[in-house]
Parts: structure tokens; sequence; C-alpha cells
């Protein structure tokens, strides 16, 4: 679900640059105020890795197969170091795999690291008393974020003289068809979460 | 491998340039003019090959736009198929959508898809992006084989034993990233010892040459081509 | 082929392997094992002893003949109980969270109630020296303990045939000893790649030298291995217990503490 | 304490450290080591080998006792690039993009001029026959080239000790001999620990054996390795190159082919 280059008008994507640009000055500013905050770049990026690694094997959700997203767990397990992982993991792909554009990183941007840190506030407001329910929303709230991002961004930057009512029937059986995606966000995140909290618990961001 | 033409950092800024040029275009009588640019640059790069084969994702991708906007959207109506109407307005968005991501992926691959990844990353440290991001992006890359590997063979040991298919394999998927985290953990623990016992502070990447004549040349001409593209665009 | 007398457990036809981006890495290897047997297959780096065994174990096709088990034909990405391959890398192949989970992952594949998977979890677990671990993350293990959870893995789903890669890397003499002891016990057929000699002239009767994806030495142990210019042709070296002994060896330590 | 006469490389003293989780893992370690002395260290796994280097180069902090480089302390966190240290998981050790980026990275932190790095690295390259690699990405490097790859980078910082930890682990016969020459023509003082007993005693005079965090024995390699009641307590075999033959040896081995 990345978004290609060329379709929105170009001062749409710059401005996902300036956004993109913004998210990232005040990660770096809240990774700043951290201890040690050179110490966590092999940990960011050997998680970066399994992130990027396990968004290339396709899952099973009937009726077909999925690639995983992983914005929710990213929130969860790096925290505000979420927002530059993302962006080097979104560069990364358009450069090794064509996924997305240089032109559409600021949007991609965007549209991955804003759920990712939703996925961390749920995380830490109600994954704190209930962890289940807050790893579940955390997964699931991270994806439906994202389609809702993405759905805006391509209503916004197609061509005004278009058919809206068609417009917005694709776009409805865009959501739809990713609904399984969120189900199943959720439920890896949840299953993989009692996992960490079982035997790695220093996996968990705290702060 | 970049010794012929800019070097990777100049690269980097022609390539953002030429592309925003292009995705500024707005109407349909510019579009051959950057066609040209765009071949012209592909066969520059002397790697046509390999271009193509990556522009097949992008390529189906403009295809699908190009049937499905004539037919769902636009008033003036061209010509009818059976239930099937073709629609003038819709026809020129999809080409113009198709037309700009198409050249802009062309662009972006003559220029960037032959080097390194990693002389990228290192273009990318000296257009002075902050260094905790271009160390972030060297250390990822440099391990990605190795835990798509990992990842890989932990799905055979899985597959071996039995694992379930169909969406009873989701907990197990889950459990599989839960172990790859687990391990990336450790392995990190590691490579941040590696690291501080060879003094690291001043960031991974070796610095890379200044620009050279030939790079501001480069980056001259993207930048004229750029603003012609843009110009043409407003006078055709 | 198989006569009632002579009965054959695996069966290995001509069998080449490739892998797409290489041509073929295995070429025309027959071989046969009998039930209960223990094999040694050693080789240099990248002669093909980990493909050979992901092969017999279905998870790699073959391009040309075939691998048979028990008269039956084994085909790709099928799920075969009967054979249990432990991986070269160990942290791989334990993918559950703690030891149990792990050991009774086959079993509760097979279909078997939890109770019972369970049973043979433990029982397996117990085979490998490992009781009273069965709580513990894996990742807390050390790796001579989680090469011996891998092998409890396969042994859980009761195969006929074991294939061991590497199974003494990394480990200290104590744990390889009991290794050692632990696979000698077992009545499963065995076939155990190693760049360890010595582990394989103790637990394998016969050796199996391949090369370059083809193989080069079929016979005794101890002929195989303590023929000086084949095992040097293909990289090698005798195993020291099979050499006459250094200029400086015995006499020298006779004559210290 | 060194005095003019006998200079010291590496004093242990009294050394204790711990791990957060579980107690003290080192106790009460001395050790001295003369410049250009090569020294094995053996022992069980778990036994605290690869958490002594980590103290000695300063990764982990000592609890009591102290480690000293030529009569000055090392403190834990601080940049040594006088001690080398090659780590068990060659993979871990070798982050950057390409052999020549991380062999000499150590050099560029010390200050140098680019030119000047990247000649201390080729030279590092060439010490341990990696001429003509430097371009290689890492991670298209074989085991054995890697492990070679990590000294490298520990000797681009031209240090006087060498930790050495595992260097054999994983490599075949062939890369195995290959390393022990290259370690074998090297002037600096080394710490290696293996479990490789027969490595350890080709290229060490002295042998150091530790056990559950504490010192058993230190001695010359062929008295300490060769004491089977010594070697049996601590969980450790005599070499065989250092045994009495086996009953069924060499005889046995002269009548096949
Ligand atoms: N995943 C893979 N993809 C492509 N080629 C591979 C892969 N794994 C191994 N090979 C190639 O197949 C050949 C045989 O490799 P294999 O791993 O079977 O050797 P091996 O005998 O197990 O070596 P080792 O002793 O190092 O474990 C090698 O030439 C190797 O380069
Ligand atoms: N990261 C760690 N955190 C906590 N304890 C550890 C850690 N690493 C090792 N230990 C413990 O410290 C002790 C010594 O371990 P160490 O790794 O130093 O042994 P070793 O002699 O290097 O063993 P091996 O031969 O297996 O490499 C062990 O009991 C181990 O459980
Ligand atoms: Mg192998
Ligand atoms: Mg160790």
């Amino acid at each position: 679900m990345h978004l290609p280059d060329g379709i929105v008008p170009v001062e749409m994507a710059l401005a996902g640059y300036a956004c993109s640009a913004g998210l990232m000055a005040l990660a770096l500013h809240r990774i700043k105020a951290r201890p040690d905050p050179q110490a966590e770049i092999p940990r960011v990026a050997m998680l970066t890795t399994v992130f990027f690694a396990a968004s290339l094997v396709a899952v099973p959700v009937p009726p077909t197969s999925v690639h995983l997203m992983l914005a929710g767990l990213m929130g969860v397990t790096l925290g505000w170091f979420a927002v530059p992982a993302v962006l080097v993991g979104l560069f990364l792909q358009a450069v090794l795999f064509g996924h997305g554009g240089i032109t559409a990183l600021g949007l991609n941007g965007v549209v991955f690291a804003l759920p990712a840190l939703l996925a961390f506030g749920i995380w830490q407001q109600i994954g704190r008393r209930w962890p289940d329910l807050g790893a579940f929303l955390a997964g699931s709230g991270a994806v439906i974020l994202a389609l809702a991002l993405f759905a805006t961004i391509v209503l916004a930057g197609l061509p005004a003289e278009l058919d809206a009512a068609a417009e917005r029937m694709a776009l409805r059986i865009f959501v739809l068809a990713h609904v399984p995606l969120a189900l199943a966000e959720g439920v890896i995140v949840l299953t993989l979460l009692r996992v960490l909290r079982r035997v790695e618990r220093r996996l968990l961001y705290h702060g | 491998m970049a010794e012929r033409g800019p070097g990777p950092t100049a690269r980097l800024v022609i390539a953002l340039v030429l592309a925003f040029g292009i995705a500024s275009v707005q109407g349909l009588a510019v579009l051959p003019y950057v066609f040209v640019l765009a071949i012209g640059l592909v066969l520059a790069s002397g790697q046509w090959r390999m271009v193509l084969r990556r522009m097949r994702g992008p390529a189906l991708l403009a295809l699908g736009l190009c049937v499905v906007l004539p037919l769902g959207s636009g008033t003036t109506v061209l010509a009818e198929l059976g239930p099937f109407r073709l629609r003038l307005e819709g026809l020129e968005a999809a080409a113009l959508i198709a037309g700009r991501l198409l050249s802009i992926v062309a662009v972006t691959l003559a220029l960037l898809a032959a080097l390194p990844p990693f002389q990228l990353v290192a273009g990318l440290r000296s257009l002075r992006l902050p260094a905790l991001l271009a160390d972030l992006a060297l250390l990822t890359l440099r391990y990605l084989d190795e835990v798509t590997a990992e990842l890989r063979r932990a799905h055979l040991a899985r597959q071996i034993r039995g694992g379930h298919r169909g969406w009873r394999a989701l907990p197990d998927h889950a459990t599989l990233l839960a172990t790859g985290l687990i391990r990336a953990q450790a392995r990190s623990e590691r490579v941040w010892a590696a690291m501080r016992l060879r003094g690291y502070g001043a960031g991974l990447a070796m610095p890379l040459a200044r620009l050279r004549a030939r790079d501001w040349i480069g980056m001259s001409v993207a930048l004229i081509a750029a603003l012609g593209v843009i110009w043409l665009d407003r006078v055709l | 082929m198989a006569g009632p007398g002579s009965v054959t457990l695996l069966e290995l036809d001509a069998l080449s392997v490739g892998r797409p981006e290489y041509g073929a890495v295995l070429s025309d290897m027959s071989l046969s094992l009998a039930p209960g047997e223990r094999v040694g297959l050693v080789g240099p780096n990248g002669a093909g002893k980990t493909t050979l065994f992901h092969t017999i174990a279905g998870v790699l096709p073959a391009l040309r003949g075939g691998v048979r088990m028990t008269g039956k034909p084994v085909s790709a990405g099928q799920f075969r109980p009967d054979i249990g391959l432990v991986f070269q890398q160990a942290e791989d192949q334990l993918f559950c969270p703690t030891v149990i989970e792990d050991v009774s992952f086959g079993p509760r594949n097979l279909g078997l109630p939890a109770a019972e998977a369970r049973a043979r979890a433990t029982r397996a677990l117990d085979q490998c020296g490992l009781s009273g671990l069965e709580d513990r993350p894996v990742h807390h293990l050390s790796g001579g303990e989680k090469r011996r959870a891998c092998i409890a893995g396969a042994l859980a789903l009761q195969p006929d045939l074991l294939l061991l890669d590497e199974p003494s890397a990394a480990l200290d003499m104590r744990q390889r000893r009991r290794l050692i002891a632990v696979l000698a016990g077992m009545p499963q057929a065995m076939l155990i790649a190693s760049h360890d000699l010595e582990l394989v002239l103790e637990l394998c009767p016969r050796v199996v030298l391949i090369d370059q994806g083809r193989i080069r030495a079929d016979g005794p142990a101890r002929a195989v291995l303590g023929n000086a210019p084949l095992m040097d042709a293909h990289g090698q070296e005798v195993p020291h217990s099979l050499t006459p002994h250094h200029p400086a060896g015995h006499l020298h330590v006779r004559s210290s503490p």
C-alpha cells in the first residue's frame, strides 16, 4: 500500500516532504532527550531489518495472502524511533524494490509514521492496564489510520474533473478489501506481544 | 561503478530535481519532451535492460490506471463498447498520471539503480542528512540479507514439522516474528559493542569525495532541464 | 529394489538438485540406507551437504532423480513426520518461545491430543538430557542446550530417519561427549553431516565423502577417513586419531605430568 | 609491578566481574601477559571466556579488581585502540558495507587522515591474506574470510594485544589451517579462547584453563592440556595429538588403503 510517483500533484508531494520532516524533527528531539541515543541505533536498525524482512513474506489471510504493514508493531517496539525507522525503510523499499517512489516518499512517510505513533500512544495508554486489548487496538488501529490517510491523500490528489461518485466507490472497495488485513495485524500484534511479555520484556518500549 | 558520470550525491540531487520537475507537469503537451528526456537518460545510463526489468511493476500500475480511469470517470463520451463508455477526461487524466509515473520511475532508475545502495546512503549523508538516519540505513542494509535468510530458514523449520496452513498459521507467524525480534535484540547488543570498541563516533559511512566539476555540471543541467519542463508546461 | 531380505529405508536414485541462481548443486547422487544405519557425510564448505538434507526432507525439489523412503517417493512441500531434520543453525529451528512449546510443536501438528503431544515432548527432552528446562525461554539456553533442544524437537515426531547437520558445532567437549552418547544410544537411522571427523568416526561405521555436489567415496569410516590422498584431494584432513603420531606427539606427553 | 627487566603488557589483578541477572561470573582472576606472548584460554561453555575478553576490552565493567595495560588501568566504556577484540560471532563484528570500509573504520575514528587510514587498512588486509577483496560486500564473504576480515579490522588499530574468541568456529579444515598460518605469523601478544584444543596447541606455548569463572591451571600448553585428570575434572578432554593412541587406531589405518 504505497503511494506511487506521479499520482498526486507536486504541491502535495512537497507538503508531504514538509510533514515528514516535521515529524522527523519532533522525533529526533524526543530521541535526543533519551540517556544514550547513539547506543540505540543498532537496536533500532536490527529491529527494522526484521520488520522489513517480515513484510516481504506473504502471510495467509483468506481468501488470499497479504504482506503485513507492521506499522503498529514498529510503534510499540520502537516508540519515537519508529519515525526514522519508517522513513529509512521506505527509502530502501523505493530504491531496492521500487515500492513507492522518491517524490511520494514524504507522503508515504506520513501514511506510515503517524499510525506507528498512534499505536505507540495506544499501547502506552491502554496497554498498561489491558495489554491484550491495547495490543490488538495498536495493531489494527494503525492499519485503519494508514488506510484513512492513504484514501484521503488519493481523494485529495486525483484531478478534480473525475467522477466523484466512482472515485468514492473505488476507494470504498479498496478499504473494505483491507479489513481482513487490519484484523490480521491486530491478531499478530496481540499474539506477538503476549510472547514478548512472557519471555523478553526488554523489547517493549517504555518511554 | 559510479566512475561514469556524476557521483552518488550529485545523482541523488539530479534525480530529485528531475522527478519533482516531471511531477509538476499539468498538461499533456509537454509529455513527449519528458519522454525524450527520460529515454535519453535511460540510454545514457547504459543499464536499459535492468531499468526495463524493474519497470514492470510501475508499468502494470500505469496500465491499470489507463483501463480504469477512462471507463470510470469524465463526462464527454468518446465511444461506447457494449456496456462501457470511453470518456475523454478520464483518458486525459490517465495519460497524464501514467506518463508522469513512468517517466519519474525511468529517470530515478536510470540515475540510481546502478549504484550500490550503500553508496546512495553515503550520498544522503553528504546531503546533511542526520547521522542517525544514515547510520540506521547503513546497518539495516548491511543485515537485511542475513535476517531475511534467517527468517526464511525459520519458516522452513516450521513447515518441516507440519505447521498449519491458511488462517491457522497466523499465530505461528506472530511467534516467528517474535523470535526474530528477540534474536535481533541480542544481536544488536553485540553489534553495538563492536562499534564502540572501534571508536564509533562520527558515523559509519566513509566520507565521500568532494563534489567534482562534473557533479556540478550535472546538477546544473538537471536544474535547467527541470525548469525547462515546467516552463514548457506553462506555455504549451 | 528393496527385496524382503535387504530392507532399504532411504534410497536416492541419481538425484540432481539445483538452486535457482546457480546451476546444479548436487548431481547424480545415488545412495541407500538401511533402517537403523548411521552414515557420516563429510566434505568441504559448500559441498552440498545441507542442500542434500533439505532435499531428503522434502524442502527443496529435485531436478532429476528422486528420493524414496521405504519405497515410497518423497515429494517437495509434503509434511513427512518420518524424517527428522536438525538444522545447521540451531537458532533458526527453535521458533517457539519456550522449550516445551517448541518440542511439542511437531506432535501437536500430527493431530495428537494435547496430553499425548506433551508426553511425547517430555520423553524426547528426557532422551536429550534436557528434563527440567521445559519452561525455559529458548533464547536463554546455552549453545549446546539449543542444539539438544533441536534434536528433541525432531525426535518428538518419532522419525525413522534423523538428518543431523553439524550437530557438534559450538559445543564444548563435555557437551559434545554427551551429545555423542545420546546419539549413540538412539535406534533411528541417521545421516550426520559434520566437519568434526572424530565425531563421525565415533558414531558412524560408514562414511560418504562429497565434494562439489558429487559422491566421491562411500565406504567403511576408517577406510575413507584414513585415506590421506583421497581426503587431501577434497580439502579434508585425516583425523588425528587415524594419523601416525606427530613427531613431537606421544613421547613428549608421556614425560609431562 | 612491572619492573624494567620483566615487562608486562596485560595484568589482571584479582578481577571479579558480574552480570546483572546472575551473580559474579568471574571471580578473583589474576593473570599477566608479556608483550608478544601467545596464551590459550580453554574451558567449558559458560566458563566465562567471552566475559573475560569483554572485560579486558572495556565493554563490561569490573566488580572488583582491575585490568592494566602497560601499567595503566583500563576502564569500561573507553575506546582502547591498543586492545583488539575479535568477537565470537564474526557477522556481528563486520557492520560496515564493504571490507575496506569495515577495516578502515577503526583508523578513521582514531582521527587519521583518510589516506593513512586506508593505507593501514590495506596493510592489515594484506597481513590476513585478504588483498584483492577490499571492495567486496561483507556479506558475500565466506565464513573463513569473514573471520579474517574481523582480525584485519582489529589489526588495523595496531593493537599490542589481540583477543580472539573462538577463531576457528564454523571453518572447514582448509580455512582453519590457513587461519592458523596467519595467526602464527603475527608479532602481537594474543589471548586465544577456543574449544579447538589442537589449534591452541599449535599456536600457544602457554595455556590457561578456566572453569566457573576461576583460573584452574596456568602453565605450558603440553603440561596443562596433557594432564588428563585436570582436564577431565573441568569437562575437557586431552587433545588427540597428546593422547597415547587409541587401541584400534593406527594399526587399523595402516592396513587400509
Ligand atoms: N539458499 C541458497 N541459495 C542459493 N545457493 C545456495 C543456497 N544455499 C547454498 N547454496 C549453494 O549451494 C552450494 C552447496 O551449499 P550447501 O549449503 O549445501 O553446502 P554445505 O556442504 O552444507 O557447506 P557447509 O559445510 O559450509 O555447511 C554452495 O555452492 C552454495 O553456494
Ligand atoms: N549477556 C549476558 N547476560 C547475562 N549473563 C550472561 C550473558 N552472557 C553470558 N552470560 C553468563 O555468563 C557466564 C559466562 O558466559 P561466557 O559467555 O563468558 O562463557 P564462555 O566461556 O565464553 O562460553 P562459550 O564457550 O559457550 O563461548 C555464563 O554462565 C552465562 O550464562
Ligand atoms: Mg551446511
Ligand atoms: Mg564465549
